[in-house]
């Protein structure tokens, strides 16, 4: 099975980190798509409900989540590098720092959450709600899961480990980059 | 077949052939009943006809993975298994509970949970069944080799014993009824019980393709990667319609789409293995059940699952023939064909032949399909008249039922074909012909 | 990185992906349970509810009919039969149609599906149709989209 | 690591992280040029969408470091991401001319 590349991991073996966390990334990246995709569509049939909706959005506060989750992915990056220059501490240093603005963003996020809870604002409010309370929280449940896998891979901070829980933490990032413009800013 | 004592396999496979004859058996009465409603009316009727029969198909299609695990185990971990008497004796007590629980149906002594009907008594003896088999394997895995195969196998069997203690909570109110059911159905077929599927089918692959067991394990991590990070939440399409909230009409539909993933990618491991491996082995009639189990799982559970799954078109399939076509073609697709691929493949080995009647079995594997394949297309095609007759015309149901008689005589037709096909199967499997091996007992690739 | 470690850290990766999912699903059944029994205090399972309940698993109606589309489908669905009996119109005259229609049973007539003869009490029929009629109740989406069920 | 340094690498992952935040920054200031309660301007929401696609591949390349992955990653990712925004984009648009 040589010509299977790495030990026949297959394609899977090209892309950084472990393989199987590539497997969870496609399948997290397909469920995030089709749910914004149902989004759109619930726009399309919609529009008013949708429109009264995102109005109640802060797009600063979105803003700023989205800063916040950029750094912390620029953090982790760093930490792969450092440590294949053999730098650990600096690398752990690196890591601790991405963890904490993931907590940054857990907190914003609470804020947000209870802000729309006190004005009454529920999963079951209407499809608006119901979706954008999905797409969120299930992205912020990535974001706890994410730091405890920074957590674990700065513990045993191989650099295949460093690459497989950094790759979680970029797709965290990512899905919010695409969530983002979708459900605050494209009103 | 290397330890002596996987040969309590044998008990297991001959008590699951024998449970499979009476379900298909049962299955083609009850075809009879809907055409002609006044069969047996008085002595049979319908409910009790239909528990025996899907009760028959899920305690023969444990017995089954319980004969794959014991066949399985002592080969992958390299050691005796802990105590035959105690599989023999667990055999025994499971065919007994089994043929008690029959009876009392035929007495009208049931719990009358769909699927779950068994007397409170006959769910404990399960509970101790399934914990003797689970202490006899664990501890088998535990002194000897550890494999991938032999882990996800351990893993999905311990998850079938412990979603099925959600059987004993009943409570009075429907939709709680309801929603924990599940965690006993659905976490079973789309969830445990393809942990169970794939180890056996990447412990089939190493033995008859001579691929590296190293690439056949990745494969397995992927697989079972896909079914369960899709099979858990996907739950939520049986959660729209119980009086749950609206968001699983979102979840279910998202991660159920995904559930053909798994299947999707067995497909593609069972071909890529065969064609790699470039192997010829001797027992050609276990191969085409394990490609066909890949290829008809693929289609039941995965597209006739897809068809109906989102939650816009579920809203006016739910409860029609559609569901039917799905369960049976899934059923029959990853778990009745997983079963023969297994015992077609391990019983020459475990009675010391060289394979036999393969042309039978073949013959067998191509009746069997045929028949439930033409059921699948009869009932499919049933369900869509019907919901357009009943969920979007309005037409009360019986009417509807009078409307849809053809096809029900073509799934009967088909319902006799399977029959046939299965006792094809069974005689070719428990009625060896050809010369017992010599020493040239045809060896496993590895 | 070897082979060996690779294949663990897959397994590691596996389990925890699996217990994410899971946990998530509890948390999300948990909201919904939460959700069903608050629904539950302005629409109580009564005795009589919960009778009619042990009464429909007592004979079975699930291996021939439907009740919120899961069942034999050999059968008419039976979530809203309350309804479809016109119960919210006459809930006396609704509460008898059930009734009358399950004493006749069997037909007997040739060619049509037979309903087996329960000998139900008038209590447990009482019971029954206050389950039929709890059922109907129930937030289904409104689900099934046409009132023959 | 064969041919790029380290100060390379991490003048690059610093590079990506500018272009993340002014990006953030553009689209979100796009977005709130408009009052809430009404429609934003089919310009920003382009701006928003591009700087989307934008920010999705510098993750990507740079942090994810994909920029190695062969052809057939790169198109799929490129793929993926482009199916959804323009659904969501064509979807959009359809909305705005009910």
């Amino acid at each position: 099975m040589s010509e299977n590349g790495e030990g026949g991991w297959g394609a899977l073996s090209e892309l950084p980190g472990n393989p199987l966390m590539w497997v969870l990334i496609l399948s997290e990246l397909l469920v995030f798509g089709a749910l914004l995709v149902g989004f759109a569509a619930v726009r399309l049939l919609h529009p008013q409900m949708v429109l009264a909706g995102q109005s109640a959005l802060s797009i600063p506060l979105g803003g700023l989540n989205t800063l916040i989750l950029v750094t912390s992915g620029w953090l982790a990056a760093h930490a792969v590098r450092l440590r294949s220059t053999g730098d650990i501490g600096g690398s752990r240093r690196r890591l601790a720092g991405a963890g904490a603005l993931g907590l940054a963003f857990l907190v914003v996020k609470g804020f947000e959450y209870a802000d729309k809870a006190a004005q009454g604002l529920g999963i079951e409010t209407d499809t608006f709600w119901t979706l954008f309370y999905l797409t969120t929280g299930f992205h912020a449940a990535h974001v706890v899961m994410g730091i405890i896998i920074l957590a674990i891979v700065g513990w045993k901070n191989t650099t295949e480990n460093l690459e497989t829980g950094a790759a979680f933490w970029h797709m965290v990032d990512l899905v919010w980059l695409i969530l983002f413009p979708l459900v605050y800013l494209l009103r | 077949m290397k330890y002596e004592s996987q040969k309590v396999a044998l008990y297991y496979f001959a008590g699951a052939l024998g449970l499979f004859v009476a379900q298909v058996l049962f299955g083609v009465i009850l075809g009879t009943i809907v055409v002609a409603p006044n069969t047996l009316s008085e002595l049979l009727p319908f409910n009790i006809a239909r528990m025996i029969h899907t009760n028959a198909l899920i305690v023969w299609l444990l017995m089954g993975f319980f004969g794959c695990a014991y066949y399985l185990i002592p080969e992958e971990s390299e050691t005796e298994l802990h105590s035959p008497k105690l599989a023999i004796l667990q055999f025994w007590l499971f065919l007994i509970g089994a043929a008690a629980a029959v009876v009392g149906y035929l007495f009208r002594i049931h719990e009358g949970r769909e699927f779950l009907e068994q007397p409170l008594w006959i769910k404990l003896a399960i509970v101790v069944v399934a914990l003797m088999f689970l202490y006899n394997v664990t501890m088998t895995v535990l002194k000897g080799r550890k494999t991938a195969i032999t882990n996800v196998l351990l893993l999905g069997l311990w998850g079938i014993a412990v979603f099925f203690l959600f059987s004993l909570y009943n409570p009075s109110n429907l939709i709680l009824d309801k929603v924990f059911w599940w965690w006993v159905v659905h976490l079973w077929v789309e969830g445990v019980w393809e942990l169970v599927m794939a180890a056996v089918l990447a412990f089939l692959m190493i033995k008859m393709t001579g691929v590296d067991r190293e690439v056949v394990e990745k494969w397995l991590y992927v697989i079972i990667g896909l079914a369960l990070f899709s099979g858990i939440l996907g739950t939520g399409h049986h959660y729209y319609w119980i009086g749950m909230p609206a968001y699983w009409q979102w979840i279910g539909s998202v991660f159920s789409t995904l559930e053909v993933a798994p299947f999707f990618a067995m497909v593609v491991f069972t071909f890529m293995m065969v064609w790699k491996g470039g192997r010829t082995h001797p027992n050609k009639a276990a191969l085409l059940w394990s490609l066909g189990c890949s290829v008809f799982a693929f289609f039941g559970a995965g597209v006739w699952g897809f068809l109906h799954t989102l939650a816009p078109i579920n809203y006016v399939t739910h409860g029609t023939q559609v569901t039917a076509a799905h369960g049976h073609l899934a059923f029959y697709g990853a778990y009745v064909m997983l079963n023969i691929a297994m015992f077609t493949y391990a019983m020459p080995n475990l009675l010391k032949r060289e394979p036999y009647n393969q042309v039978l079995n073949m013959w067998g594997f191509w009746v069997t399909s045929s028949g439930v394949t033409f059921m699948t297309f009869a009932l499919t095609f049933a369900g869509v008249v019907q919901t357009h007759l009943q969920r979007v015309m309005g037409m009360g149901f019986m009417e509807v039922q009078d409307a849809l008689g053809l096809f029900y005589w073509m799934r009967l037709g088909a319902g006799v074909a399977t029959l046939v096909g299965v006792v094809l199967i069974v005689w070719s499997l428990a009625v060896p012909g050809g010369k017992r091996a010599g020493a040239a007992i045809a060896q496993p690739a590895e | 990185m070897s082979e060996v470690l690779t294949k663990s850290a897959a397994r590691n990766i596996f389990y925890g992906g699996t217990a994410f999912f899971f946990i998530v699903f509890v948390g999300l059944v948990a909201h919904s349970v939460s959700t069903v029994n608050a629904m539950s205090e302005s629409h109580p399972v009564t005795a009589s509810v919960a009778g009619g309940k042990h009464v429909w698993e007592k004979h079975a109606c699930i291996d021939c009919h439907t009740i919120m589309g899961e069942g034999a489908y050999y059968a008419p669905e039976l979530g809203n039969v309350w309804v479809r009996f016109g119960g919210r119109e006459d809930a006396q005259a609704g509460r008898d149609a059930i009734k009358n229609w399950i004493k006749s049973m069997p037909t007997g007539i040739e060619g049509r599906r037979q309903m087996p003869k329960f000998d139900l009490t008038e209590k447990e029929l009482d019971d029954l149709v206050d389950f039929f009629k709890w059922t109907s109740e129930v937030n289904t989406q409104n689900w099934p989209p046409k009132v023959s069920g | 690591m064969s041919k790029e340094t380290h100060s390379v690498w991490a003048r690059r992952l610093d590079h990506a992280w500018m272009i993340l935040a002014g990006l953030t920054i553009v689209s979100v200031v796009a977005a709130m040029l408009s009052p809430p309660g009404q429609r934003t301007s089919l310009l920003s929401v382009v701006v928003a969408l591009v700087a989307s696609f934008i920010k999705a591949r510098q993750v990507l390349d740079h942090f994810l470091d994909l920029r190695r992955a062969g052809s057939g990653w790169q198109g799929l990712f490129n793929g993926l991401l482009l199916t959804v925004l323009g659904t969501c984009l064509a979807l959009y648009l359809a909305a705005l001319s009910r």
